[in-house]
C-alpha cells in the first residue's frame, strides 16, 4: 500500500533513528510480493512432481486460460474488499450476465456490440444496486450480497428454461454472434500472427502438420494482465486509489475527511459486477452456450486468490497484484494435481496443503526479511 | 378434490440431467390433469433430502415419487410415507431396494449398469486408458456412474474431478492428456458440463477423432459432435420418462386404483452418429 | 489582539439551541455559541460536558436532534462532513479521523488529492506530496522519518500533529480543533498555539478546545464553558481571569483543597 | 452484548442527561431480538402463503429437525464470530467427523460409547491445532480454515474409500451400533411417552391406528435449545463469556488487559469442530449412513444463520440466542417453500428474497424502536 | 514527602540498556531507568521520544530488541501482559486498551472477573460488578449513566477515566500511567494526581508519563527525560526547576520567544 518512489536524494535528512534496510527487506513489505515467495513455493514443488508438460508453453497456457478467468474476479473482489466491503453474488452474476448476454444474441437477435455494451450496463446497474442497499441499510455486505447469490442463481436458471424452453442450457451463441472483429476482443486468441511466426521460425513446438501448438495468448490472458496493471496503477497512483484505502481502512475516519464514501463504495460494487459481466461474455463467446451453473463457487474463489495475494478481509490493507499472483497460485494448484502422478481422490487434501503451504511460507519468508515478529 | 403428487430428488433443479426429469414430471402432470411439486436439496445432501420426504409425507400428497441413492439414509423417510398410506414410486437410483422399502415400483435404470454398458462399448470400441470426468466427486450416483464405467471398460481408468467451470475442465482435460499420452477414452459424468468442453480439450492439442469421447446424459452441441463423428456416443437413460411416467402412474392410481406391476427400465439408450442428429432439437428443449 | 469585533458582519458560524440525543442519553439540551471573524473562541468543559458532540454537529458528523446552524448568518443543513468542509469548515477530531494502516503521506491528502497530468489519466504527484507532508510537519516540529511509514506506527503527538498540520495546511474560513495539544510535547505546544494566534490575526475564526486553562487563556478572546450538555455562560477574555475560568469548569467542585495538598501547581 | 440486569433501585441516581426508554426500546437494543422481528415476518408470509399443514405440530417438527442441526453449527459459528474467527472447515469436519465415527463402529467394531468420545476428542484437537496455526502465523482464519475445509472434505473421500473399499457411501452403521440407551441420548426422539400420553388423551393429532402422528421431538431439537440455553449463559453471565467478547473486539487490548487471547481462541476453535462432531453423530446416527457430500455448505449456512442473528462478522458482537432464531428462520424459509405452490425453479430467488427481507425488516423494525439513525 | 530512598532495598522495577527497534525504526536505543518503593518516577521527552514505547516492555506488550528488565532485582522476561500483570505492574496505556463494543462494567473487570457459584457454574455477579464500577468511576469524578453503556460511546476523558479507575482498582506493586491526564477536565486531573499521591504514601511506586511539567512537578520525585530514543538524564525533584525541566522537555528548541510571544502562559 505504502508507496516505493523516492523523495530526491537532497531532501532526506539522515535520521539516526532509521536502520538501514536492504531493497530486498522494502520490497518484501510491499502486501503482493509476499504472494510471488507462495507462487516460488509452488512452482518448485510442480518442477519435481509434475510431468515436464506442464511446464512447456502449452502447458503454461493451459493453466493460464482458467488462472486468468478467476484472477479478472480476483482483481475486483480485491479491489473491493480493500474497500472494506465482499461480493459473494459474483459467481451468481457471472451466469446471469451469461443469461442476459445468450438471450441478447440468441433470443433478441441483437448485434454483438449492442450485447456486450448493455450486459456490461446492466450488471453495473445490479451491482450498484448491491451497493446502495449495503449503504443504505448499514447491513453488512456480506448478508446483502449472499442474498443476490441466491436470487441471481434463480432469476438465472427461470431465465434460461424461458429462453430455451425448458432446458437448462442455452446455446447457438456463434451462430448468432457470427463473424465480427468485436468478438475477437473478448474470445479466442490473440498475437496469433506473432506465434505463426514463431512456429515458422521453429522457436515453438508444432503439430506434425506446421500448425503451432500454441497458436496464441488466451484473449481473457491479456484482460487479466491489462485490468491487474490498470487496476495496481488506480490504487497506488490515483485519487480513487487512495479513497478506496481510505474507505475500507475507517470509513467514518474517510467520511470525516471529505471522501465520499458512499460513492466510493457503489463504484466498487458496480466494478465488481462488471468484472463478473466480462468473464461471462468472454466465456460464453469462448464457449459457445451458457448454463445454469456457470460460476459456480467462483465468488469463494476469488476471495481466496485475494486473501492468498494479501489482502485483508478487515479491508483498508492489500493490492490488485497481489490478487494477481494469488490466482496464478490458485490455477496452478488446481490444475498441476493433473500432471502428476497423485491419485485423484487426493485432490482436495493435495489443494488444501499447497494452500496453506503456499500461505504459510509467503508469511515465514516476509517475517524472516522484514524481521516482524 | 385436486389429485396433488410431490416427487424428491437428489438433484438440483438447475443440474441439466435432473432439469430433464423435472420438464418430465411438469409435463406429465399437465397431461394428466394433476398437481405437482417437484423438490430437491440444495446440494447432494441425503439428510436434507430426508427432511424434505418428511416434509412431502407432512403434507399427505396422493402420490409420492423419489430417488433413492442412499437406502439407509432415505429408508426410514419413505418407509413412513408408506406408513401412513401414500403410494410411493422410486425413479433413476435405488432398483434393488425399492420393492423393500414399500414402493409400488421403480422407474429407471441405475447408474452403475449403465456406465458399464458405456464402459463395455468403449472397449469394444478399442480403449485401453481411459478417463473418467467427475464434476461432483461424493456425489454418489456419479461415483457410480464412474464405477460402472470403470468395470466394464477394464482398461485403466483414472478419474479426474473436476469443477462446473468449462474453462477449468477444458485446462484440467487437456492437461491430464498431454501429461499422459497413452489415453485413447474420455468419458464424461455430465455432457454440457463435462463432455463439451473435454471435445474442446481433444480439439485443442489435435487429437479429434483419434480419442473417444462418450458422456452420459445429453446436449445439443455434444449431439452435434457425435452426429459430426468426433465424439463417440452419449448415454440417455431416457430421464424425462423417469419424471412423466410415474407422474402418470400415481394420478392413475389416485383417480382409478390402476398402477402396473412390474418396474420400467428408462434406459439406457446409445446416441451414436446414426441417431444423433434427431435428436438435437429435442435436447435443446430439455426433453431429452 | 483584537479584543471583539463589531456585530456589523454577522458571525461565521453559529449555533442556536442545538439537542443532540443518541437513543436515551441527551448529549446536548439546547446550545448556543457563536464565532466571529478573526476570533478564537474556546470550549471548556468538563468531560462528558458535550464538547466534541457539539463541534461535531458543527462540522456535519453528526446530525443535531434539533436546533440552527447560521454559517455566515444563513441556515444551513449538513448532511455530511464534505458539506462542512465546503462550506469552509477545517476540522481537528478528538479520535482523529485518520487511517491507521495508510501512510502519512496518504493521510495528509486523504480527501484533497492533489492531481497532475490530463482528463482520465490524472494522477497523484506523490513526490510532491510526499515533499509537502515532510514540510508541514517539520512546521510543526516534527521529523517525519518515512512520509510512507503508517500512521498506525506514529507515537501519539505524532498523529495528533499529522492531523493539525493537516487541517492547517488546506485552510478554511473556521478551524475547530478539538483538544489539538492534549497528547503533546512542549515544543509542539507553543508551535500550535502560535499558529492559532497566526490564523486569527488572517481573520479567519477558530474554535478551540482545551482542558488546559493556560492554553485556552493564552489564544482565546472568548470562552464559553459548557457542562453536562448546557452552557454555563460566554465570557470575554477582559471579563473573567484564570482562576475563575479553573473553577467554573472544574463545574464548582472544590478544588481548590486538593491543589494545595499538591503544591498549587496543577 | 450488554446486560439487562439491574441495579438495585436505590443505588441509581436519576440523571437528567437519560431519556426514558420503555422496555420494548431496551429489549430490541439486544441483537438477537431484532432476529424475532425478522422470524415473526417470516412467519407471517408462511401463514397466508403456505399449506396450513406447515403448522401443524407435524409440520413444524419437520422444519425443526433441520433447523436444530444447522442451528447446533450455528450457535458455535457465532460464538467463535463473537470471538473475532472464522471456522470455514466445519461442514468437512462434519463430513469427516461423520467418517471417522462410522468407520470405528463399522470397520473397527467399537462400541458406541467409545466411538462417540474418540469423535469428540479427535475433532476437538483438529479445531485446536486450526486455532494453533491461526494464533501462530497469525493470518487470517478464512485462508487457514478454508485450507481445512479442502483438506478434510479429500481425507472424507479417501478414507470412505478406505474403509468401503471403493464406495463413497458408508452403511451399516445401524447394525453396528445394536440397541444401546446412549443412541436414544443422539438420535431418534425425545419425549416419546409424553406425546403417546398426550395422543391417548386425544390433545395431539393421532394416525387411525391410534399412534401419535408426532412420537416426539427429535434428539437434535433437545440439543440445540440445550446448547443455546447454555452458550447464551456462558456468553452473558461466565468470565469466560466476557473474555470471548474481549478478544473479539479488540486482541490486542484484550491481550493488554490480561485476557489469555490465545487459549480463548484455541477453545473456541475446538469448540466449533466439537459442534461440527456433534452434528456429524447425530446425522450418522438417524440416517444409520454417511457418505463423502455430507455437510456440503454447511460452514455457510451456519455463518448465514450467525449473521442473521445479529453477530458481526467483525467480531466482539452478537449472541447465542440470535444464532438460534437465525437458524430457526433459515430452516422455515428452506423448508417452508415445500409448503407452497410455488415452482421449484424460483426456489433460490425464493430464499435470496426472504432473507433479505428478513434482515431488512429486523434492521428497519430495530432503527425505528430504538430511534437509532 | 520522602525524596530519595536509601539503596538498601533493590528497585521496584529497573531497566538496563533497553532498546527496540521496529523493523527499521530504532524506538529506543539503550535507556535504563528505575522505580523505587515509595516513589513517583515521571517520563517527559518530546513527541515520539519513545516514551510509550519503553513502557511497554515494562509490561509486556512488546518485547525488547535487547537489554535487560529487573524486577525486585532479579531480571525477568514478560512473555504477554499477563506476565506483567501477575508481577504487580499494572498499566494504564496511551491507546487504552478498552474494548468499545463493550459495556463499562465489562471492560473494567476485563481480565479479572469476580467469580461466584461452585466450581463448573461459576458465574460473574454482575449486579456487584455495576455497582462497584459506578462506585470508582464516582470517586475519579465522572457519573456513569449506565453501567452497561459501551465504552465507544463514551467521551475521550471519560473513557479515560475508565481506564485509570480499573488500574486502581485492581492495584498492584507499580502502577504506570501513560498520559493519564491528557484528556481529562480539571476535576478529573485533580483527582488523578491526587490519587498518585496516595498510592505513593501507600510505599508503590509509580511511572508517570505526561507533557504537563506542572503536573509532573507536582507529584514527582524522579524525572527521567528521554530524547530520540535516548536518556537525557535523570533530576530528583531537589535538583532542577520547573522551567529547566520544561526547557529540556522541548529539546533545547527555543520556547522562550514563544512563550513571551503568548503570553508567557505554557
Ligand atoms: N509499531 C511501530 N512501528 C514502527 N515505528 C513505531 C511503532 N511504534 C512506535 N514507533 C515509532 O517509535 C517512536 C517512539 O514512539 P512512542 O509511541 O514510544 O513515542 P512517545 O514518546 O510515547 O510519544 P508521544 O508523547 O507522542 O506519545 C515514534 O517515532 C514512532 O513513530
Ligand atoms: N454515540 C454515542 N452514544 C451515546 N452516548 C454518547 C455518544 N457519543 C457521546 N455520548 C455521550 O454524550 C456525552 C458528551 O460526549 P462528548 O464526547 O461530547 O463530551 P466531551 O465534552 O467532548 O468530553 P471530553 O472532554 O471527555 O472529550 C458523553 O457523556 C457521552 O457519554
Ligand atoms: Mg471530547
Ligand atoms: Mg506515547
Amino acid at each position: 500500500m505504502t508507496e516505493i518512489s523516492r523523495i530526491p536524494a537532497t531532501s532526506i535528512k539522515t535520521d539516526e533513528r532509521l536502520k538501514k534496510v536492504s531493497v530486498l527487506t522494502s520490497l518484501m513489505r510491499r502486501p503482493e510480493l509476499g504472494a510471488v515467495a507462495g507462487l516460488l513455493m509452488v512452482v518448485t514443488f510442480f518442477f519435481f512432481a509434475a510431468d515436464a508438460s506442464m511446464f512447456s508453453l502449452s502447458g503454461l497456457m493451459t493453466i493460464l486460460a482458467p488462472a486468468s478467468q478467476l484472477g479478472i474476479l480476483a482483481i475486483a473482489a480485491s479491489m473491493l474488499m480493500i474497500g472494506g466491503e465482499f461480493d459473494l453474488s459474483i459467481g451468481s452474476m457471472v451466469a446471469f450476465a451469461g443469461l442476459i448476454f445468450g438471450g441478447l444474441l440468441v433470443n433478441f437477435g441483437q448485434p454483438l456490440w449492442i450485447a456486450i455494451l448493455f450486459t456490461l450496463l446492466f450488471a453495473a446497474v445490479l451491482g450498484a444496486v448491491n451497493g446502495q442497499i449495503v449503504i443504505r441499510t448499514r447491513l453488512p455486505s456480506f448478508i446483502v450480497t449472499l442474498a443476490f447469490l441466491f436470487i441471481l442463481r434463480g432469476l438465472t436458471l427461470v431465465g434460461l428454461k424461458w429462453a430455451t424452453g425448458g432446458s437448462t442450457q442455452l446455446r447457438g451463441i456463434s451462430d448468432a454472434v457470427g463473424d465480427t472483429s468485436i468478438a475477437s476482443l473478448f474470445s479466442g486468441l490473440a498475437f496469433q500472427g506473432f506465434f505463426a511466426w514463431l512456429a515458422e521460425n521453429d522457436l515453438i513446438e508444432k503439430f506434425d502438420n506446421g500448425v503451432p501448438k500454441v497458436a496464441g495468448v488466451p484473449v481473457s490472458v491479456v484482460w487479466f494482465v491489462g485490468l491487474s496493471g490498470v487496476a495496481t496503477w488506480v490504487l497506488l497512483r490515483t485519487r480513487v486509489g487512495n479513497w478506496i484505502f481510505a474507505v475500507g481502512g475507517d470509513a467514518n475516519a474517510a467520511r470525516n475527511s471529505g471522501v465520499p464514501v458512499d460513492r466510493v463504495k457503489t463504484g466498487l460494487f458496480a466494478l465488481t459486477a462488471c468484472a463478473a459481466a466480462l468473464v461471462a461474455i468472454i466465456t460464453v463467446l469462448d464457449a459457445g452456450s451458457t448454463d445454469a451453473r456457470r460460476g459456480f463457487q467462483k465468488e469463494f474463489e476469488a476471495i481466496i486468490a485475494a486473501v492468498i495475494g494479501g489482502s485483508l478481509l478487515t479491508g483498508g490493507y492489500g493490492s490488485a497484484i497481489g490478487a494477481f499472483f494469488g490466482a496464478i497460485i490458485f490455477g496452478l494448484v488446481s490444475i498441476g494435481l493433473t500432471y502428476t502422478t497423485f491419485d485423484s481422490d487426493w485432490f482436495q487434501v493435495f489443494l488444501g496443503t499447497m494452500l496453506l503451504l503456499a500461505v504459510l511460507f509467503n508469511n515465514f519468508i516476509r517475517r524472516k526479511v522484514t524481521g516482524e515478529r | 378434490k385436486d389429485i396433488k403428487i410431490i416427487a424428491v430428488t437428489h438433484g438440483q433443479a438447475n443440474d441439466p440431467f435432473w432439469s430433464v426429469v423435472k420438464n418430465g414430471v411438469t409435463t406429465s402432470a399437465k397431461d394428466a390433469g394433476v398437481q405437482v411439486d417437484y423438490r430437491a436439496p440444495e446440494t447432494f445432501d441425503m439428510v436434507a433430502m430426508s427432511q424434505l420426504i418428511d416434509a412431502a409425507v407432512n403434507q399427505r400428497p396422493d402420490g409420492l415419487i423419489v430417488s433413492i441413492p442412499d437406502a439407509s439414509a432415505l429408508g426410514p423417510s419413505i418407509e413412513k410415507a408408506v406408513a401412513a398410506g401414500i403410494p410411493v414410486i422410486s425413479i433413476n437410483s435405488g432398483s434393488d431396494v425399492s420393492k423393500k422399502l414399500g414402493a409400488l415400483l421403480h422407474v429407471g435404470q441405475d447408474e452403475y449398469s449403465a456406465g458399464k454398458a458405456a464402459g463395455e462399448k468403449l472397449n469394444q470400441m478399442g480403449g485401453k486408458t481411459g478417463i473418467c470426468i467427475n464434476q461432483e466427486v461424493g456425489n454418489v450416483s456419479l461415483d457410480l456412474r464412474c464405477k460402472g464405467f470403470s468395470d466394464g471398460f477394464g482398461g485403466t481408468v483414472t478419474v479426474l474431478p473436476v469443477s462446473n467451470d468449462p474453462a477449468e475442465v477444458q485446462a484440467k482435460v487437456k492437461a491430464a492428456l498431454s501429461a499422459n499420452n497413452a489415453v485413447d477414452t474420455i468419458m464424461a459424468l455430465g455432457a454440457s458440463t463435462a463432455g463439451e468442453p473435454a471435445l474442446a480439450a481433444v480439439k485443442d492439442i489435435g487429437k479429434t477423432g483419434k480419442i473417444n469421447v462418450a458422456t452420459f446424459d445429453l446436449s445439443a452441441d455434444f449431439l452435434k459432435a457425435v452426429d459430426a463423428g468426433e465424439a463417440a456416443f452419449a448415454i440417455d437413460q431416457q430421464q424425462f420418462l423417469q419424471g412423466y411416467l410415474p407422474t402418470v402412474f400415481l394420478a392413475n392410481n389416485a383417480k382409478y386404483g390402476l398402477i402396473p406391476g412390474g418396474n420400467v427400465p428408462s434406459g439406457p439408450n446409445l446416441i451414436t452418429k446414426d441417431k444423433a442428429a434427431q435428436v438435437v432439437e429435442l435436447s435443446a428443449q430439455g426433453i431429452r | 489582539m483584537a479584543d471583539m469585533k463589531s456585530y456589523s458582519t454577522p458571525p461565521i458560524i453559529e449555533a442556536k439551541d442545538i439537542v443532540k440525543h443518541y437513543g436515551s442519553v441527551i448529549a446536548l439540551s439546547g446550545i448556543s455559541m457563536k464565532v466571529l471573524q478573526g476570533e478564537v473562541l474556546c470550549l471548556l468543559g468538563d468531560n462528558g460536558a458535550g464538547k466534541s458532540t457539539l463541534i461535531k454537529t458543527l462540522s456535519g458528523v453528526v446530525k443535531p436532534s434539533g436546533g440552527d446552524l447560521l454559517v455566515d448568518g444563513k441556515p444551513v443543513t449538513f448532511s455530511s462532513p464534505r458539506d462542512a468542509l465546503d462550506a469552509g469548515i477545517a476540522t481537528v477530531y478528538q479520535d482523529l479521523a485518520m487511517i491507521p494502516l495508510m501512510s502519512v503521506t496518504r493521510n495528509f491528502f486523504m480527501g484533497r488529492e492533489p492531481r497532475k497530468g490530463i482528463a482520465p489519466f490524472r494522477y497523484i504527484d506523490f513526490k510532491h506530496c510526499d515533499a509537502v507532508t515532510r514540510e508541514e510537519m517539520h512546521k510543526i516540529g516534527i521529523d517525519v522519518r518515512d512520509p510512507n511509514q503508517a500512521v498506525g506506527t506514529l507515537s501519539g503527538g505524532e498523529r495528533q500533529c499529522v492531523a493539525i498540520a493537516r487541517a492547517v495546511y488546506f485552510g478554511a474560513k473556521v478551524l475547530i480543533l478539538d483538544e489539538p495539544t492534549s497528547a503533546l510535547g512542549v515544543a509542539q505546544t507553543s508551535m500550535v498555539l502560535k499558529y492559532i494566534n497566526h490564523v486569527q490575526q488572517k481573520g479567519l475564526g477558530v474554535i478551540f478546545i482545551t482542558h488546559n486553562v493556560r492554553h485556552a487563556f493564552a489564544v482565546g478572546n472568548r470562552f464559553t464553558i459548557l457542562n453536562r450538555g448546557k452552557t454555563l455562560g460566554t465570557y470575554a477574555k477582559s471579563e473573567i481571569s484564570i482562576d475563575e475560568l479553573q473553577n467554573m469548569m472544574a463545574g464548582g467542585k472544590e478544588l481548590q483543597a486538593l491543589s494545595n495538598e499538591l503544591g498549587g501547581t496543577i
